[in-house]
């Protein structure tokens, strides 16, 4: 009878830590996000699609879609690549490499922006010897792409790189064994085991890429319909009061982010179940 | 395929790995590195696999010379300590491997991949993927990868180290009948003495780099090269003593030492199961008081102090055991000892090496 | 010899995978960053330093810094805890806290801010029935914290996080048989094996508290000397063509990172070769 | 301390982990736990420590009921698997927790502190940390710091699996002397027969949640409880078959079966050591035929097939084992069998347990 008391106790202390932790993550979390819903909706389902059909928010839509997905696409062979060179091979210079690899993180994204600004806007030599050629980086597509590469770039390494070290080398030295040559040992047995590493990087550097703001308005400017990412839309609808615009957008955001979050979440689950 | 290293050194970091390395392995035959860990045993094991560069050195795989050849052509199998086996292919694929690599046809790897899944009792498995495996399984199927492309040389690393005690026993069973049915030549990595004894036609005993002893496992065991390789296979008496009157002293035990200089260092090594202890008698050279006796199943050890404060252990068969009792005294008859010079010179390898087997002395087998 | 050979080729290609490596390196990171130091002292020393003895930038400069050490500190504290809680204790609906506690970096930052924007803003009832009562979130400090610690949130617990999964419980275990109390064990035992962790979320969250754009541009807008924060300063300054001026407060939030960052790192590796 | 654990139970998602446990433990014995992995021996071990809960049952220390207390209140020494020493400490802050858990006086920590590092030959070490010490050394600081606070019950979970196999050696000895000199009472968990044997006082061994027997370690060996006591324990010769005439029918071996009914169902076990070969006489019971030699260092294991095809295993020792070959007639006689029937009476348990040690029947010593 005493072991059942001492048994309660302890659940009421779990009760009562649950219980600020959960109205913690509501005041902070949850109601935010019912409350952006409910705004996107505050005219109803009609004036949320009205305000996803105006030209520069489809526009936006599509446009930060588009570039994200291939940001992500080029991270991830990049990424996958970079982490192999970094775990596998007998670099010289690996700690530094390693370094800077996180360098991005630690760049505030304003100062990213700027950074790419002073090195490929017009004042600077680069960027007129490559706007004397017809090439424009800045206030253009190529600018946005660079800097959501820029901003992303840790993502896929640092997805990859634990799978790598964790495996460890003796799948790979199995393969060669049974008379595999490197190129295949890669192909067949290294990258199959990658796959939930390059996948999680990848839908990391797509969600991130899809929100990127203080980058890409110092570098791409705020143009509707030519250089108008989604978070600078938001930003420009607020400005201008238009919050049940801002919010419609915001809430497609939302939407994507979640999905690839929890489709990653769930994939990731399965194949580690899979795993043991 | 026989199988010859030469001079093998390894450096890593600057401390040598291994030293001057040289044996040679017959056809067919079973070959245990036995060791402690950092012996250089696997080390060894990995260079002949071609997955480590020697520093110098040559290796012969059936009279080739192959250290400078890549692991792909060195003709081997190997079987990973923690198996290795491919996490995201069926037991099928995992087989099916070295022979999709090498571009078989479908029938062929088919028939060959079935005809190993039975040999290996994995019958039904195929595509079960690895962690739906028991232990024992998965290193069936890591020998059966190994063994898919029929290599010449079966090289494994500690292969009954990940699986508990009852299933070793059986996998060692198994892989002595594998090994006997497709006449492989093999070696294996252990630091368990018993099972290198147990499973291989011939040890070589590892310590610190150096190889200590190689043979068959009875000329381990009777006549060993060193202390060390003394102690590593079995239970000893160990004492260090000098070189007195002609006699190795270790108190009331006298050892005949011929040609050994006076005063010279010696170490004496003898087996508790070359220890027997017989009633008391008043005329025994050697007289003992029991300490302690232990049970251990089919046997006990006996755990003495000799007259002069010397301890010595016997193992005793379980009906005498029983009648022992700590605080008795008794008469010992040492069957046989070992004798080691400290700067041991080569001919006392070779006399050790020359030795017929069955030569038990009554008191001094050992001696230079 | 032929041994000798294959060695070479070996060599050879690592040093060609190291070569493209640290050119991508090179043209992606290290060339942007070496060009925002040249624009910082394009004018020289004292033209940085003038840039920098603006009121304007002064005031950002400290108000950003204090406001992401107010932030990280309160986030290493509930994400420790929360951390803690999420490990040890049958809490039901863990699953689901779990995926709560990332949502903040699924959210993107100009989402998050509209998000507490509304939620807070004099239009809101819980906005103006704070505003009522004297408290002002939107447009002033609080705003500004609370959008910090929102996007911040998730760094605590994620570092805290896997360093008590991977200690285990036997090292608690160890210490009650030994006769701790829960409160003894947490303070004595679990607690000093948190560190790195703890230290680590502290130096993400305090970094990117002081990077932070999206969501404070919204929540707080543009109005200096009360509530401009340094992106949002460079950002002003980006907007009025003046480079050195963004460029100078740039450098100093760089230096402040890559600090920490730096700081962190050795600290992590002295510990960690300790205790391995 | 003594220990009394009552009709014990354990169930975890749905499972009985533990299924009735009910035995007790006298003071300053030395207990160990044996079973194979998932045997429920570690969970019982946690639940006496009172790291976890019981379902159902009763546990008393030194008399005192103590299931509903918290570990810290139990007055136990636990010694984890893996040390669980307190990396962020020195070896001094780690014996020492304990007591300045207790809030004890500077100088009587310091003073107990020292003296348990000189007991455990830890000296100088005080200031190192957990990293900095060998395997041995961290298991003698865990060893230390759980018996600072003087706990009247010392539980080990598997003191011995971390460290290589001579080592362990020494720390078993060490063990042994420690429980004495302490006059602790002790509890450890092992997967491995021999080390329970060796060291503990009682045994009792686990298969599947159930304690299937609770003994010396000579009637553990001797009169195992069950067939599957029979075979944890030690090597043996198995074979299921029925009661005919009287007699249980294992081909050329007829075992004697009092009071058991025609054709049930008995399980027949003969240790390796019990079959004695001797010179092949044509008027001799058994005759076998050897299939097998296997040189063990200080014993041989010879496989042999009887008339009738059964097999059978005898070890024999080394004088007899180098003479035996292959393919050679011998003839046999069997010391001592051990008789199962499938479904055990309490009476047939009564009975194992009653018999005197000594027993050894020349062809059947097992019956009912």
């Amino acid at each position: 009878m005493k072991g059942c008391s001492s048994r309660r106790e302890q659940d009421l202390s779990a009760i009562a830590l649950r219980s600020i932790l959960f109205g913690y993550l509501i005041l902070l979390i949850i109601l935010p996000l019912g409350h952006i819903f409910g705004e996107a909706f505050r005219e109803g389902w009609s004036g949320f699609w009205q305000s996803l059909q105006k030209a520069e928010a489809l526009f936006t839509l599509k446009f930060t879609f588009a570039l994200a997905l291939f940001t992500a696409i080029v991270n991830a062979i990049a990424g996958t690549l970079t982490a192999y060179v970094l775990v596998r091979f007998p670099v010289k210079g690996k700690t530094i490499l390693n370094a800077l690899v996180d360098l991005p993180f630690a760049i505030p994204t304003a100062v990213s922006g700027l950074m790419l600004l002073l090195l490929y806007g017009p004042q600077s030599p680069l960027g007129s010897w490559l706007g004397d050629r017809g090439i424009d980086i800045i206030y253009a597509i190529p600018g946005i792409v660079l800097a959501m590469i820029f901003v992303t770039f840790p993502f896929s390494i640092r997805s990859v790189q634990p799978l790598l070290l964790e495996m460890g080398q003796d799948k790979e030295e199995a393969a060669k064994t049974l008379g595999a040559s490197s190129w295949q040992t890669f192909q067949k047995v290294t990258l199959p085991m990658l796959w939930p590493g390059i996948l999680s990087g990848f839908s990391l550097t797509f969600s991130r890429a899809l929100a990127e703001f203080g980058s890409v308005i110092i570098v791409a400017g705020n143009i509707p319909l030519q250089t108008q990412v989604a978070s600078v839309y938001i930003y420009g609808e607020v400005e201008s009061f238009n919050m049940v615009g801002a919010a419609s957008v915001s809430v497609v955001l939302l939407i994507l982010s979640f999905t690839l979050l929890y489709a990653q979440n769930r994939w990731l689950a399965r194949k580690r179940r899979g795993d043991r | 395929m026989s199988i010859e290293v030469k001079n093998l050194i390894k450096n890593f970091h600057n401390t040598e790995v291994l030293k001057n390395i040289t044996f040679q392995i017959e056809e067919e035959e079973m070959t245990a590195f036995l060791g402690p860990s950092g012996s250089g045993k696997t080390t060894l094991l990995r260079i002949i696999a071609g997955l480590e560069q020697p520093s110098a050195g040559e290796i012969y795989i059936g009279g080739e010379r192959v250290d400078h050849l890549p692991p792909q052509r060195r003709g081997i199998g190997f079987v990973f300590q923690n198996y290795a086996l491919f996490k995201h292919m069926t037991v099928f694929d995992n087989i099916a491997f070295g022979l999709k690599i090498r571009k078989r046809k479908n029938e062929i790897i088919g028939c060959k991949v079935f005809e190993l899944l039975e040999k290996m009792a994995l019958q039904g498995l195929e595509n079960r993927y690895p962690h739906q495996l028991s232990g024992g399984q998965q290193q069936r199927v890591a020998l059966a990868r190994a063994l898919a492309s029929e290599p010449k040389l079966l090289l494994l690393d500690e292969p009954f180290a990940a699986v508990d005690a009852k299933l070793r026993k059986e996998l060692r069973q198994w892989i002595v009948k594998l090994h006997e049915e497709m006449k492989l030549t093999s070696i294996f990595v252990t630091h368990d003495q018993q099972e290198a004894l147990e499973v291989a036609d011939r040890v070589a005993v590892f310590n610190q780099g150096k190889l200590e002893h190689f043979g068959t496992p009875r000329e381990i065991y009777h006549r060993p090269a060193t202390p060390f390789v003394a102690s590593f296979v079995g239970d000893v008496n160990y004492y260090q003593t000098k070189i007195k009157g002609g006699y190795a002293d270790v108190g009331p035990i006298q050892i005949k030492a011929y040609r050994l200089v006076e005063g010279s260092d010696v170490e004496v090594v003898i087996r508790p199961e070359d220890v027997r202890i017989e009633p008391y008698h008043d005329r025994a050279d050697l007289k003992a008081q029991v300490k302690q006796t232990t049970f251990l199943g089919d046997f006990f050890k006996v755990e003495m102090v000799l007259t002069g404060d010397k301890t010595i252990t016997a193992t005793v068969s379980k009906e005498q055991g029983w009648v022992i009792q700590p605080q008795d005294w008794v008469s010992l008859r040492i069957l046989s000892t070992k004798l080691f010079t400290k700067e041991r010179t080569p001919a006392l390898e070779l006399f050790h090496q020359r030795r017929p087997v069955e030569e038990l002395a009554k008191t001094a087998d050992a001696s230079l």
